[in-house]
């Protein structure tokens, strides 16, 4: 567990979902891919071997017409603390030291040069998060031009994940750097997903700093790993105690439920 | 795997974990050199040899 | 012999221990490690300058503006402009995806004839003069021979420079057939003719409407402008504002309205009426809007209270009374009630009858011109060219019929009806067809009855293709003289569907040219040249920004430093003002139309009791269904629960698939009066029963592995039918069955 | 032909016959070396496993494997540091058993990784706080180990024997071998354990997550316990097996026995510390990260009650119960019976805890993901199978592995002669009784 230097406080970046914003429309998907040169194949409807860092999973209420009810819940990696700052299930299990939280700001990462494709971490993640590289990454001809430098193209049989568009901070730390600046503007490190979404049901900031709208909003506990305060908000398997940074609103009882209970939902429908 | 690795730390885990890697290679190599040894010696002392 | 033996294998076993020994076998492990991290076959994208250039993006019909990233010469990334009015930093799925269009193997590199039969997709390469003169040749035969008016031409949008240049062109040759892609808009366009009497375009004042009736818009899903309306949806949210969706399906507009209203396809007009019959019969009508600035009120009112009483329409529409009543109140009660139509994206336009009925909902609580109402907007001009020069021969063929009847006799109100032109070409009425020119558009695959579109097609010797990419439209072209792509090319975009403030965005080229391609105005201005004589005169510009920047020049200078041109304090006439129609004022009776007739049902097609299912389409926010095929990276985010591997699964309420006897994800064939295809069940709560449900926008033929040959057209399904009051494509499903793989 | 290479005083099928029953598993390794080469030159497409299944049939086959081979740490670990010298005559194909296992573990986890070339960054870069790296510590380690304790029986053969310096080793390794079964049997315990740890840990997967003693999670106990259990099930059954198909006896009744009576008392502890741990999980583990029992054994096709029934209840306390049993125990058909179950319990055990944990969904949205492998998985799982046949076959034709096989079946003394007139240059050698790794 390596730290990225000594810039500033420690932060805790994460995030905050408004699912009663968010329309499945899955721009932020597709930002994601763009951003990060998630590549694709002819057949990408087994969703079980599609990489895409973000997924929008559709939630139902399980009752029949009329009373269907739906729900569009993004899902990206969600940057799991543990129950001491680190201790997130898939860093604690990689046996090559290939994923790491940055104690600096909170954030799991992937070293796809180090990764040699155990894919434990796969199995301990319960967001199914982690993507492997089954096939060799191929761009038609021609489209290997909008790849971007800042991430490097995956090899075939190495594991791979959202990393909250970690090159974008880095960039920042270095602008601000060179500006002598300690700290980063709110709105100058955000992610590719955050960015493009056009509900702006994406929130994202440093959750240990109360001037920003992530901390506003899950009003996160730091006492009572990072719980959040905010009623409307929750986050996935909360009881597991993975210590998540993604926070998500919803007004809705039944999404709420939903994603508590899982033997109240018989009916499950999920959609990638 | 060794402290040269950047990924080594001395805390209580790496000399724990590691030192009991090293100690039973060490064991494995030390056993496997003495017996080595032990059986050229024996074999300079003409032991075993029935048929030259 | 044996000492041989012996020493051999001591050698070796010596020889190997011994390697061992050395830093050989490490050193070699180590070199294959790092050879596993920089694998020549994975793509190493090089470093370089970052700059960043806005410009506007033209994929969906959004208009957005966009920041491309660029490193050294390559485009990396397209982001939503965060200071630009309409989407304010957000981005649609398919605009971000917009440089797999740019770079994509689909791309049409350079001028080709076609070689062989019509769609075999084999070419020869042309030179661009080569190209230009055949095919001035070939229209200036036709023009010779006095018939300009057998050429039509036809563009998907229909404002912004491109498609006037193109309709100059056509009006400078002879021919009054410019056309372009029929939608939602051609509907909304003679609303405002008839009901306000003003020739413009509707806008509506979504972000300050509190209580929006959507009858089937999908409003969150590419109803006017994409990121725009999800945006407004959000602002829905913060404030409280009350979204009521009426539509068979539940959409992800129904999914994040307050309330789902299903209802029987095709009834959407009637469920209008009987909301206003309430809203009349219990007097919660705007008195002052009413009685002092419309006209035709009784008419109006006598034909709603004679046929839409609540429980009648419930019986129609399959809507409790009690929902209708509800709906009348709380929709009269709002403070800023709002009423819409346009199915889906608005990609058809539907009956006339249902934008009169909905739209006189706008009108009964007096939401006219008003903030958060339906405001009448006016028309984007260019207004910096000169009128075009017609000889003779123009004269003569702009004076013909157009191919399509619009503003004939019979559809006197029509502005064009594309949809109606291969009904035209088959009957041979007025005239044929002798070439088309296609520009930005897919006809072929976009428009409901795809078969009669393709035999009228066929029926066209000559067919001009601007196309950028390999489209299905494209590959039935005779001559493809391929246009810049989005990325590449200068262009006006003004922002249209339903936007309420008259606005205009640039989109400027953010790379060079990747092929040997041209502006598709900067050919037209060459054809023209070619032809000489008056249609060279009327086009006489030197290259397209030339003329662009004429057309503009009120408006350039801003345009060029910002990007963009708004009116931010446009505000709509007041209702004193705003209705030049006889009267003066709104009119409920539609100028004079039979209302009994405009508001009766039009009969989906194929009504011969062999059929127990209605197949309705649904336009998808994650699948392209225009122009523009859907990249790589849409077809990625489709669920698995609409295309599984190449088969679409058409959504089927449980209950009406279990009496079919199909269960979660059985294959099955889908009957039409068109034709079967086969798909696969996927059982839905969210779709009223005896219906099934399709997405628009797969089954393409064309473009590449990723796109084509997934899944079924529904337009090959589902015929076009048309309005008999108004000539629109009424189209809104077609009867079926489902049977048995 | 191949005579002077069989050890004295034993027969041997004839060559041909050999030959054919090499050539016949031969044709199954070759298969499984194709789809083992498939999976290296295209990569892990060419399986079924995917995001949801990224731990499939290989992990599971590695921890069956390792678990039926658990009877070589267990039996040296008896033998030489307990001392049951009994055992001696049981020991040797005890060890080319778990040989056989462990090769076949390690060969499964070069064709499991995604990039093979970079597996040793395991090593280079560990992170001492994963299962998965003491587990690769552990396993090489103690690999080794098992190769030092298979080198001599290899020196042994008769030829090789004639070589002074081999002699010389092989006796030497001999009178060592406790250090290094000592050495084995600690870092079989821990490696053992440490794969129990690898479902252990997943504190984000509820139906495979366990309190922990320590560091470790039960799992890492259970599993060795279950190792040593079950590990001696599968040596008795492989040698029952060997001595169906050799029509011999190879192993007098009294190590059978013995071995037998000590695996049943083991597994019989075992299964109760494998109830109280179920129990504890089922009510208190999994209701505290929000789950009840029901959740993992229900609305999918598969995994339902039965599979815990079987485990625990089929293949443990009824296995358990017939080897403690001395009038079950000494009828060779029931122990028979009894030493399959137990293999198919610890297998079943190792399946569930590897495939059903992958199985079972944890996001209350999420669905039961079912994988079937594909037929390069099945080939490659097969492939050891066929090694481990064939190795067994060349160790028993030429090695000296049963020290009983010559007493228990006495040469007639025809074949005694025609076996010794194949070898006119072994004639005069003289068998060293000394030199038999049991007496070693």
């Amino acid at each position: 567990m390596k730290h990225s230097g000594n810039f500033g406080k420690p932060k805790r970046y994460g995030m905050v979902i408004d699912l009663d914003k968010c329309t499945g429309c899955g721009a932020c998907m597709v930002a994601c891919m763009a951003e990060n040169n998630v590549p694709f194949k002819e057949d990408e409807s087994k969703k079980l071997d599609s990489i895409s860092w973000l997924q929008v999973y559709r939630l139902t209420n399980g009752k029949p017409y009329p009373d269907a009810e739906v729900c569009y819940l993004p899902r990206p990696c969600q940057h799991c603390a543990g129950k001491h700052e680190g201790h997130s299930p898939c860093v604690s299990v990689c046996p090559a030291t290939a994923t790491d939280y940055d104690q600096q700001t909170g954030i799991v990462s992937q070293i796809y040069t180090r990764c040699f494709g155990c894919r434990y971490c796969m199995g301990a993640c319960p967001y199914h998060a982690r993507h492997f590289n089954w096939w060799d990454p191929v761009w038609p001809k021609g489209m290997e031009k909008y790849l971007n430098p800042d991430v490097s193209a995956r090899m075939r049989g190495i594991v791979e994940k959202c990393n909250f568009c970690f090159q974008r901070y880095q960039k920042a730390t270095e602008k601000a750097h060179a500006e002598g600046r300690r700290d980063l503007e709110e709105n100058e490190y955000q992610t590719a997903c955050t960015q493009a979404c056009p509900a702006g049901a994406i929130i994202f900031g440093d959750l240990n700093n109360p001037k920003h709208a992530v901390h506003q909003i899950a009003k996160p506990n730091l006492k009572k790993g990072g719980q959040p305060q905010n009623p409307k908000a929750f986050r996935l398997l909360e009881e597991l105690e993975t210590n998540t940074k993604v926070y998500y609103l919803s007004s809705k009882q039944w999404v709420q439920d939903a994603i508590h209970k899982p033997h109240l939902l018989d009916q499950k429908e999920a959609h990638h | 795997m060794f402290p040269f690795n950047f990924e080594w730390m001395w805390d209580m885990s790496h000399i724990v974990f590691m030192g009991g890697l090293w100690y039973a290679l060490g064991i494995l190599g030390a056993g496997m050199t003495f017996c080595v040894v032990k059986a050229i010696l024996d074999t300079a002392n003409g032991k075993g040899g029935h048929h030259h | 012999m044996k000492i041989d033996r012996r020493s051999f294998l001591a050698m070796s076993v010596g020889g190997a221990v011994g390697t061992a020994l050395t830093p050989l076998p490490w050193k070699i492990q180590d070199d294959l490690a790092i050879w596993t991290q920089m694998w020549p076959w994975t793509p190493f994208p090089p470093d370089g300058e970052n700059t960043y250039v806005n410009s506007v993006s033209t994929l969906c019909g959004g208009g957005c503006g966009i920041t491309v990233r660029k490193v050294g010469e390559r485009a990396v990334k397209i982001e939503g402009r965060e200071d630009y009015p309409t989407n304010q930093g957000g981005i649609c799925n398919l605009c971000a995806s917009g440089l797999q269009m740019l770079y994509g193997p689909t791309r049409i590199p350079y001028p080709m004839k076609r070689l062989g039969e019509r769609g075999a997709n084999q070419w020869v390469r042309l030179s661009w003069e080569e190209a230009i003169s055949m095919v001035a040749e070939q229209l200036g035969e036709i023009r010779q021979a006095g018939q300009p008016e057998t050429v039509a031409c036809l563009s998907t949008r229909p404002y912004g420079s491109m498609p006037a240049l193109l309709k100059r062109f056509m009006t400078a040759y002879g021919s009054p057939n410019f056309m372009t892609t029929p939608s939602m808009m051609d509907a909304y366009d003679m609303t405002l003719k008839r009901m306000h009497g003003v020739d413009g375009r509707m806008g509506f004042d979504l972000e300050n409407a509190d209580y929006v009736l959507s009858f089937g818009s999908g409003l969150i899903e590419g109803w006017g402008n994409t990121v725009h309306m999800i945006r407004i949806n959000s602002k829905w949210k913060d404030t409280n504002a009350v979204l009521k969706q009426i539509e068979p399906r539940l959409s992800n507009t129904a999914a994040k309205a307050d309330q789902w209203i299903p209802i029987l396809p095709g009834t959407e007009g009637i469920l209008a009426l009987g909301i206003g019959y309430v809203i009349i019969k219990e007097s919660l009508y705007d008195y002052d809007f009413v009685n002092n600035f419309s006209a035709g009120f009784d008419e109006f009112r006598r034909a709603v209270l004679s046929g839409y009483s609540p429980g009648n329409v419930s019986k129609q529409t399959g809507v409790d009374q009690s929902t209708i009543v509800a709906l009348a109140r709380e929709f009269a009660r709002a403070r800023r009630p709002l009423a819409l139509c346009g199915r889906g994206q608005g990609t058809v336009p539907g009956g006339f009858g249902e934008y009169v009925a909905v739209h006189a909902l706008n009108a009964l609580v007096g939401n006219i011109n008003r903030p958060g109402g339906a405001w009448a907007m006016p028309r984007p001009e260019m207004d910096g060219w000169l009128e075009p020069v017609l000889d003779a021969p123009a004269e003569a063929g702009l004076a013909k019929p157009r191919l399509d009847g619009a503003g004939s006799a019979a559809f006197p109100f029509a502005g064009q009806l594309f949809n109606r032109v291969p009904v035209a070409l088959k009957a041979g009425e007025p005239y044929p067809c002798q070439a088309l020119l296609v520009y930005d558009a897919n006809p072929l695959f976009s428009m409901p009855g795809s078969g009669m579109v393709r035999e009228a097609l066929q029926q066209i010797p000559f067919i001009l293709s601007f196309a950028s990419h390999m489209d299905e439209t494209a590959m039935m072209a005779d001559i493809i003289l391929p246009n810049l792509s989005h990325l590449e090319r200068w262009e006006d975009v003004p922002v249209t569907e339903g936007f309420h403030r008259p606005m205009l965005g640039l989109a400027q080229p953010v790379v060079d040219p990747q092929f040997d391609t041209l502006h598709a105005g900067d050919t037209l201005l060459q054809l023209a040249a070619a032809l000489g004589g008056t249609v060279a005169a009327s086009l006489p510009w030197e290259n397209y920004e030339a003329c662009l920047k004429e057309a503009l020049s009120p408006r350039w200078a801003e345009l060029e430093d910002r990007g963009y041109w708004i009116d931010e304090n446009f505000t709509p006439d007041d209702w004193s003002l705003a209705f030049p129609t006889v009267s003066g004022k709104f009119d409920f009776a539609v100028s004079g139309a039979d209302l009994k007739t405009l508001f009766a049902m039009t009969a989906p097609q194929g009504d011969d009791g062999s059929y127990n299912l209605k197949l309705i389409p649904y336009d998808s926010v994650r699948i392209a269904n225009g122009a523009v095929g859907s990249p790589p990276f849409l077809i990625k985010i489709v669920s698995d629960k609409v295309l599984k591997g190449k088969t679409v699964l058409v959504e089927v309420n449980p209950e009406t698939a279990r009496a079919a006897g199909f269960g979660e994800g059985d294959q099955a064939v889908l009957k039409t009066p068109l034709g079967d295809a086969a798909v696969r069940v996927h059982l839905s709560d969210g779709l009223m029963p005896g219906l099934v449900a399709m997405p628009r926008g797969l089954g393409h033929t064309a473009y590449d592995r990723y796109l084509a040959q997934k899944g079924v057209n529904a337009n090959d399904l589902i015929g076009s039918v048309e309005d008999t009051a108004s000539g629109l494509d009424a189209t809104w499903g077609i009867l079926a069955s489902l049977v048995k793989a | 032909m191949d005579s002077a290479l069989i050890p004295k005083g034993v027969k041997r099928c004839p060559i041909w016959q050999f030959a054919l029953g090499l050539g016949v598993v031969g044709a199954v390794l070759l298969w499984g070396v194709y789809a083992m080469i498939l999976c290296w030159f295209k990569g892990l497409n060419q399986t079924n496993m995917n995001d949801y299944y990224g731990f499939a049939l290989w992990i599971w086959a590695d921890l069956a494997v390792i678990a039926l081979g658990g009877g070589a740490f267990f039996t040296g670990l008896l033998k030489y540091v307990i001392g049951k010298d009994e055992l001696k005559n049981i020991i040797n194909y005890a060890v080319l058993i778990g040989f056989i296992c462990y090769s076949s573990a390690l060969l499964i986890l070069a064709i499991d990784v995604g990039q093979p070339l970079r597996s040793w960054f395991i090593f280079w870069h560990a992170n001492v706080h994963s299962m998965l790296t003491e587990v690769a510590f552990c396993l090489s380690c103690y690999f080794c180990v098992l190769t030092i304790e298979y080198i001599p029986l290899i020196l042994e053969n008769r030829q090789l024997d004639k070589v002074p310096f081999v002699h010389n080793l092989s006796h030497t390794m001999h009178e060592y071998m406790a250090v290094f079964a000592a050495t084995g049997a600690f870092l079989s315990f821990f490696h053992q354990g440490s794969l129990g740890g690898v479902a252990g840990v997943l504190f984000g997967r509820p139906f495979a997550y366990r309190e922990h003693l320590f560091i470790w999670p039960w799992t890492f106990f259970l599993f060795t316990w279950s190792a040593a259990a079950y590990g001696p099930c599968f040596t008795l059954l492989v040698t029952r097996i060997t001595e169906k198909i050799t029509r011999k006896q190879l192993v007098k009744d009294t190590t059978i026995q013995l071995l037998a009576k000590i695996a049943g008392w083991m597994m019989f502890t075992y299964i109760i510390a494998k109830i109280i741990d179920t129990v504890y999980w089922a009510t208190t583990t999994a209701p505290s990260l929000g789950f009840t029992l029901k959740d993992f054994y229900s609305n999918n096709p598969v995994y339902g009650y039965w599979i815990l029934f079987a485990e625990i209840v089929l293949c443990g306390v009824v296995p358990a119960l017939m080897l403690i049993t001395p009038k079950i125990r000494s009828n060779r058909l029931l122990l028979t019976l009894a030493t399959i179950l137990a293999v198919i319990g610890v297998s079943l055990n190792r399946w569930v805890m590897v495939l059903q944990v992958m199985a079972v969904p944890v996001m209350s949205f999420d669905i039961w993901a079912m994988y079937y492998p594909s037929w390069q998985e099945v080939a490659t799982t097969i492939l050891p199978v066929a090694y481990g046949i064939i190795l067994i076959m060349i160790s028993y034709r030429y090695l000296p592995i049963f020290p009983q096989e010559a007493e228990l079946n006495p040469l007639e003394p025809e074949a005694d002669m025609a076996a010794a007139a194949g070898t006119e240059e072994t004639t005069e050698e003289v068998p060293e009784p000394g030199l038999t790794p049991a007496e070693a």
